[in-house]
């Protein structure tokens, strides 16, 4: 597709999002590998930098960990792909807001190149970590990086919680706006379902965090104190004026941080109930179900947050109370989990038309690393374990793989699923099923030994292992081995990227339909009938056609 | 992923020694999760691997029941998993401490732990921030006016007798900071502006690194010092001596006498 | 509704009367089959009158929402930071809140809002009027929006005032030696607080001179009738918003 | 209404109890997704008592009660909206028809 930038077409747009989060990831990944070279040679100078310095590897940490989260993982799954293929998957022509929608892209664009500008102002980017707990991110003077690094964070997400926030406003009027004719709330493709609770989630939190950074700000600036308790000494100057209370960030910006984990992976989880269906040649057992259950867990998102402070100082009561909760979210999971394997399994996958094309190895790779992530959720939804493994390797783990990898897998699948629909060509799939096998064996082997260092009480944000941490000698190799699973997982990233520039240009033209789809998105330009049947009706014998599309209307059938 | 689960089951899975009273159950607890999730984990992935290879059949296969089930057996193990950790978290943190807890005060600032004890009077002296200076020997910036204060020990090292309960009261004087002890199996931050209780029982002598968990600066990875656990008698010994050397200037290189 | 209303097809999507019922006669659904009009295959299917108005109205109702959680984020800070305090060195429990006395002219500037708020919804139903739109569509002159503008005037006005008496309040707090960064947190709420608010109400004068202009500029009745909606929604949330706020700021303290 | 739930439950037991009961309550969501609500609708105390106990000699025992109490408010402030501010949406999506559906059109 031709790529004009000062476009309103939400294809167009669509593009350009992922293009943003392209650039995005590839940052993210680079700063990813110089930490783990640090970590294993901590005291060989790096290429054109030269030796690193403590405060440069947790700049490095809070980049890393800001530009993943923000502008891969809450833009490519959500706004992203639902400009591609949202107004289609509705029958609707366009987002309701188009203009909105080019506005809400070229905030996010500002945000990231005012995010990557800390890395050049003096001092460098700040180094308190994506969750910037104050008062080491209220008080310029308690760390290299946090006087104009620290603001030009917060002007960044200050503007990424604007710009999602009109994506988000734009996704709803579409969503509950403008479906056509017959698409009722139980002919929705399942990516529709999710988009609709993750535009909610980001609606309400990005608000919240919003108004955290505006009160951050005026802490630094304006003399404020509702983060920094009173006589809090930093650097021999007592900054603390009043009684702030740090534990109200930590409350208002985990309010934000865990709905944001499930902005991340739900429309993943949209998207390959989509694509087993798809590929199985199956219909997704208990429709309603998995529905309900991509909206419990949206709701029950919101009141899990305390799980992230059980040691910071919140009221053990408090820890039991949000406990209980993160405990109930395995439950929906859990039914989505049963649905796939079960949906999967009843048809068998081998032969008779079910096929294994990259999207659908990338969509079993969300199952693998959902299911694999997810398990460990339990595990530190326990305050009394959570207190021990709380903020070591363990939990980098979990994350890693339950909403980095997992996400990343279904960000995968989803472009190699739509690549039609971006530049009218296929992928190449030898190189596909390449990228998947390299890149599955590659991110298993970085993030599942993390466990095993998280187990044996690592701490993150570790630059080296001094002191009375040398204690942890013996996970030295397990670094080594992490490390250079990591430098395999990007390498194999490579050949993604070659697929994709060859495949917009020189890859085969696709066939209308190529997959052999139901959702509308797939449908002729000229098919505007009403729709009067479900998004995933597969395996139904009619005429040469072993499945009925949703844009096939009844008067054509008979 | 089998093999995982065989060798969690047959103890210390990778955790560092543990020398704590709390510390076993929480192991235990420990153990029996990662088991489950091993089993389920390796269960899915066996499940997943048998459809992909399954022949595909036409005819609708329900498996509804076997669905329910499923669910059913694994939100059961859901709730025996919160009941017995939350069981474990009221034991240990929704009683206080024991009345002839010990006290010591654990304080964090960039990049050091400072660890005071009440001495005999047992009751710690107040502190003024405007007092603290590090290179005068008063890193606390305690009251020299406080009468409470006057035979307060500052050291920076964490020795505890074996054998009975500590009641730490932590705080920090700059930025929060996570007071991790690994091998006591406790984990807990140090805020700005809080005071916070953690207790617990150190049961078997040695030494123990304390780390900071919580990114603090840029010297976070250094912000390290040692819990050393003593007999009941070699502690009285330490502690005595450094209650002689406390008027005037405060000693804070304490290292455990032998 | 007569057929009247029909423009030629292409102009026919999204544009569209915003006067209410059902859709006319040849434009009603004829679900699937049915006469050769069937218009559910018509290029850009429309669902008839008041798409776009409800399209609007969607979308400034979900802003809105954000909106208030916004708010409410700013609110729960207000009530921890109310209560937060510090162990002095004789160990009792000291608190830096000193309830701040709100500026009694707030009370002005509520009645204010409301009255505006009052003239704002004044000037939405005039644009809603189905004789004066009908002669809108027929070309007979622009009565809606000659009702409409004097009320649009007035809230405008109002709304200034508003802001003004927002002003005033900060300056005599300043002269009563409360600043922004004046050590009292509660100062810190008032002025975050009225200054936020005080942001999203000039956004909103700025939509009813903005409106002002539209009502004459647009050419089509539904866009002018869409921009007064909007504005009008907005400016009511503000005003509930305010209301919430100043007995929080006023009760609370 | 479920007694344990909105009693103050601040002994260890009882909020055993307390969770037992709520986990019970979630199995059941299953079934019926409105019973979700309920199921959050109930734990809601449990947050509104979870910082607000007079016995917690432990974690918090530095800061005062009317800071423990001011957080549960808190909680209680920024959850409830902001789950209204959902489940209203999800209501107003039922009531949203799709474009040209045959009876009504949609109206707000």
């Amino acid at each position: 597709m031709k790529l004009r930038l000062f476009t309103t077409r939400h294809r167009a747009l669509g593009n350009l999002y992922l293009l943003l989060s392209l650039a995005a990831v590839a940052i993210g990944t680079l700063l990813s590998l110089v930490m783990r070279i640090h970590r294993v040679w901590p005291d060989t100078p790096l290429p054109f930098y030269g030796l690193l310095n403590p405060e440069d590897y947790l700049a490095l940490v809070t980049m890393h960990g800001t530009l993943m989260i923000f502008f891969v993982l809450t833009i490519a799954p959500q706004i992203a792909f639902a400009s591609l293929v949202l107004p289609e998957q509705i029958g609707a022509r366009s987002m309701a807001f188009p203009r909105l929608n080019a506005i809400a892209f070229w905030i996010a664009a500002a945000a990231l190149l005012v995010l990557l500008a800390a890395f050049f102002v003096p001092k460098g980017a700040p180094i308190s970590g994506w969750t910037s707990y104050p008062p080491l991110s209220a008080i310029p003077a308690a760390g290299p990086g946090e006087a104009a690094g620290m603001d030009l964070w917060l002007a960044s997400i200050g503007l990424f919680c604007l710009s999602s926030w009109l994506a988000a406003v734009n996704m709803l009027a579409t969503i509950l706006g403008e479906r056509r004719a017959g698409m009722t709330w139980s002919r929705l493709p399942m990516t529709v379902w999710a988009w609709l609770v993750t535009s909610i989630l980001t609606l309400l939190v990005f608000a919240v965090l919003l108004a955290a950074i505006v009160l951050l700000f005026s802490d630094r600036h304006f003399g404020s104190s509702f983060f920094i308790p009173a006589g809090d000494l930093v650097n021999g100057r007592i900054v603390g004026r009043g009684d702030g209370s740090p534990l109200l960030w930590l409350h208002l910006f985990w309010f934000f941080g865990h709905p944001e984990v499930y902005i991340a992976v739900l429309p993943g989880m949209g998207l390959v109930t989509s694509l087993f269906a798809n590929f199985a040649r199956r219909r997704v057992p208990g429709y309603r179900l998995m529905a309900a259950m991509l909206v419990a867990i949206g709701l029950l998102g919101l009141v899990v947050w305390g799980h992230h402070m059980f040691v910071s100082g919140m009221n053990p009561y408090a820890g039991t109370a949000f406990a209980v909760t993160t405990m109930a979210i395995a439950v929906p999971s859990t039914v989505e989990v049963l649905g796939w394997l079960s949906m999967l399994w009843d048809g068998g996958l081998r032969g008779g038309g079910s096929r294994f094309p990259t999207p659908m190895l990338f969509a079993l790779g969300f199952l693998s690393f959902f299911i694999a992530g997810g398990l460990t959720g339990p595990i530190l939804a326990q305050p009394a374990l959570d207190s021990y493994l709380h903020n070591t390797f363990f939990v980098v783990a979990h994350f890693h793989m339950v909403m980095a990898m997992a996400g990343c897998f279904s960000i995968f699948a989803g472009i190699y699923y739509w690549f039609p629909l971006m530049t009218g060509r296929l992928m190449n799939e030898t190189l596909g099923k390449l990228h998947f096998w390299l890149s599955i064996i590659g991110a298993w082997g970085t993030f599942f030994p993390m466990h095993f260092s998280g187990l044996a009480g690592e701490p993150r944000h570790y630059e080296r292992l001094t002191g009375p941490a040398t204690s942890f000698s013996g996970i030295v190799a397990n670094e080594r081995g992490i490390t250079s699973a990591a430098l395999f997982l990007a390498a194999a990233q490579l050949i993604f990227l070659w697929n994709i520039f060859v495949g917009a240009r020189r890859g085969r033209i696709a066939p209308p339909n190529p997959w052999q789809a139901t959702t509308l998105e797939w449908a002729p330009e000229s098919a505007y009938a009403p729709i009067n049947r479900g998004p995933y009706e597969y395996e139904i014998a009619v005429n040469e056609m072993n499945f009925y599309p949703q844009w096939e209307s009844a008067s054509k059938q008979e | 992923m089998p093999l995982e689960a065989l060798c969690i089951a047959q103890s210390h899975l990778w955790l560092p020694p543990n020398g704590s009273l709390h510390g076993l159950a929480v192991d235990r607890l420990m153990r029996w999760n990662l088991i489950a999730i091993c089993v389920c984990c390796l269960a899915a992935h066996i499940w997943l691997i048998a459809a992909m290879l399954r022949r595909r059949r036409r005819e609708q296969t329900g498996s509804t029941a076997l669905r329910w089930t499923l669910l059913t057996a694994l939100c059961a193990m859901y709730l025996w998993m919160a009941v017995t950790a939350q069981h474990l978290w009221a034991q240990s943190r929704y009683a206080g401490p024991s009345l002839e807890a010990m006290q010591v005060e654990v304080v964090g600032e960039q990049f050091q732990w400072y660890f005071r004890y009440p001495g005999p009077d047992a009751a710690f002296g107040s502190t003024r921030p405007n007092l603290v200076d590090a290179t005068a020997g008063n890193p606390l910036g305690l009251d020299s006016r406080d009468a409470r204060g006057q035979d307060d020990v500052v050291s920076s090292v964490l020795v505890l007798p074996a054998g009975r309960q500590v009641d730490l009261r932590l705080r920090s004087i700059d930025v929060i900071h996570g007071f991790f002890v690994p091998g006591m199996r406790l984990k807990e931050n140090t805020v700005p502006g809080l005071v916070l209780h953690v207790h617990f029982t150190p049961a078997t002598p040695g030494t123990y690194p304390i780390l900071c968990s919580q990114v603090c600066g840029l010297g976070h990875e250094r912000m390290q010092a040692i819990l050393s656990v003593v007999s009941p008698a070699e502690f009285e010994a330490w502690l005595a001596a450094r209650e002689h050397v406390r008027t005037g200037q405060r000693d804070t290189t304490g290292a455990p006498v032998q | 509704m007569p057929a009247t209303f029909t423009r030629h097809p292409v102009e026919i999507e999204r544009k569209d009367t915003g006067i209410g019922g059902k859709p006319p006669l040849d434009r009603r659904p004829t679900g699937g089959g049915g006469d050769g009009d069937n218009w559910d295959n018509r290029p850009h299917g429309r669902r008839g009158p008041r798409e776009l108005l409800t399209r609007y109205r969607l979308g400034v109702l979900f802003a809105l929402a954000g909106d208030l959680m916004f708010f409410v984020a700013l609110v729960s800070a207000f009530f921890v930071r109310q209560s937060a305090g510090h162990f002095d060195a004789r160990e009792n429990y000291v608190s830096d809140w000193h309830p701040l006395a709100v500026p009694p002219i707030l009370w002005i500037n509520t009645a204010i809002l409301i009255l505006s708020s009052l003239t704002m919804e004044m000037a939405r139903r005039q644009l809603f009027r189905e004789i004066d739109v009908m002669d809108e569509w027929l070309g007979l002159g622009r009565p809606a929006v000659k009702r409409a503008a004097p009320w649009l005037i007035a809230t405008f006005i109002l709304g200034s005032l508003f802001l003004a008496g927002q002003w005033i309040a900060w300056e005599q707090l300043v002269q009563q030696g409360f600043y922004f960064n004046s050590p009292d947190p509660s100062s810190h709420f008032f002025y975050l607080i009225t200054g936020v608010h005080g942001v999203h109400l000039l956004l909103g004068v700025f939509a009813l001179a903005a409106a002002l202009g539209a009502m004459f500029v647009l050419r089509r009745i539904e866009l002018r009738q869409i921009v007064v909606d909007c504005t009008a929604w907005y400016w009511h949330t503000m005003g509930i918003f305010w209301i919430f706020l100043f007995g929080l700021l006023t009760f609370f303290q | 209404m479920n007694p344990a739930l909105n009693s103050k439950s601040c002994h260890p037991e009882r909020s055993l109890a307390l969770e037992r009961q709520t986990k019970s309550k979630y199995l059941l969501f299953l079934y019926q997704p409105r019973i979700l609500l309920l199921a959050t609708a109930l734990v809601m105390p449990a947050f509104s008592h979870a910082q607000g106990c007079s016995l917690c000699k432990d974690a918090t025992a530095g800061s005062a009660p009317i800071v423990r109490q001011s957080l549960r408010r808190a909680i209680l402030i920024l959850g409830v909206p902001a789950g209204g501010i959902f489940v209203g949406i999800l209501v107003l999506a039922r009531r949203i028809k799709p474009r040209e559906a045959p009876e009504s059109t949609s109206q707000l």
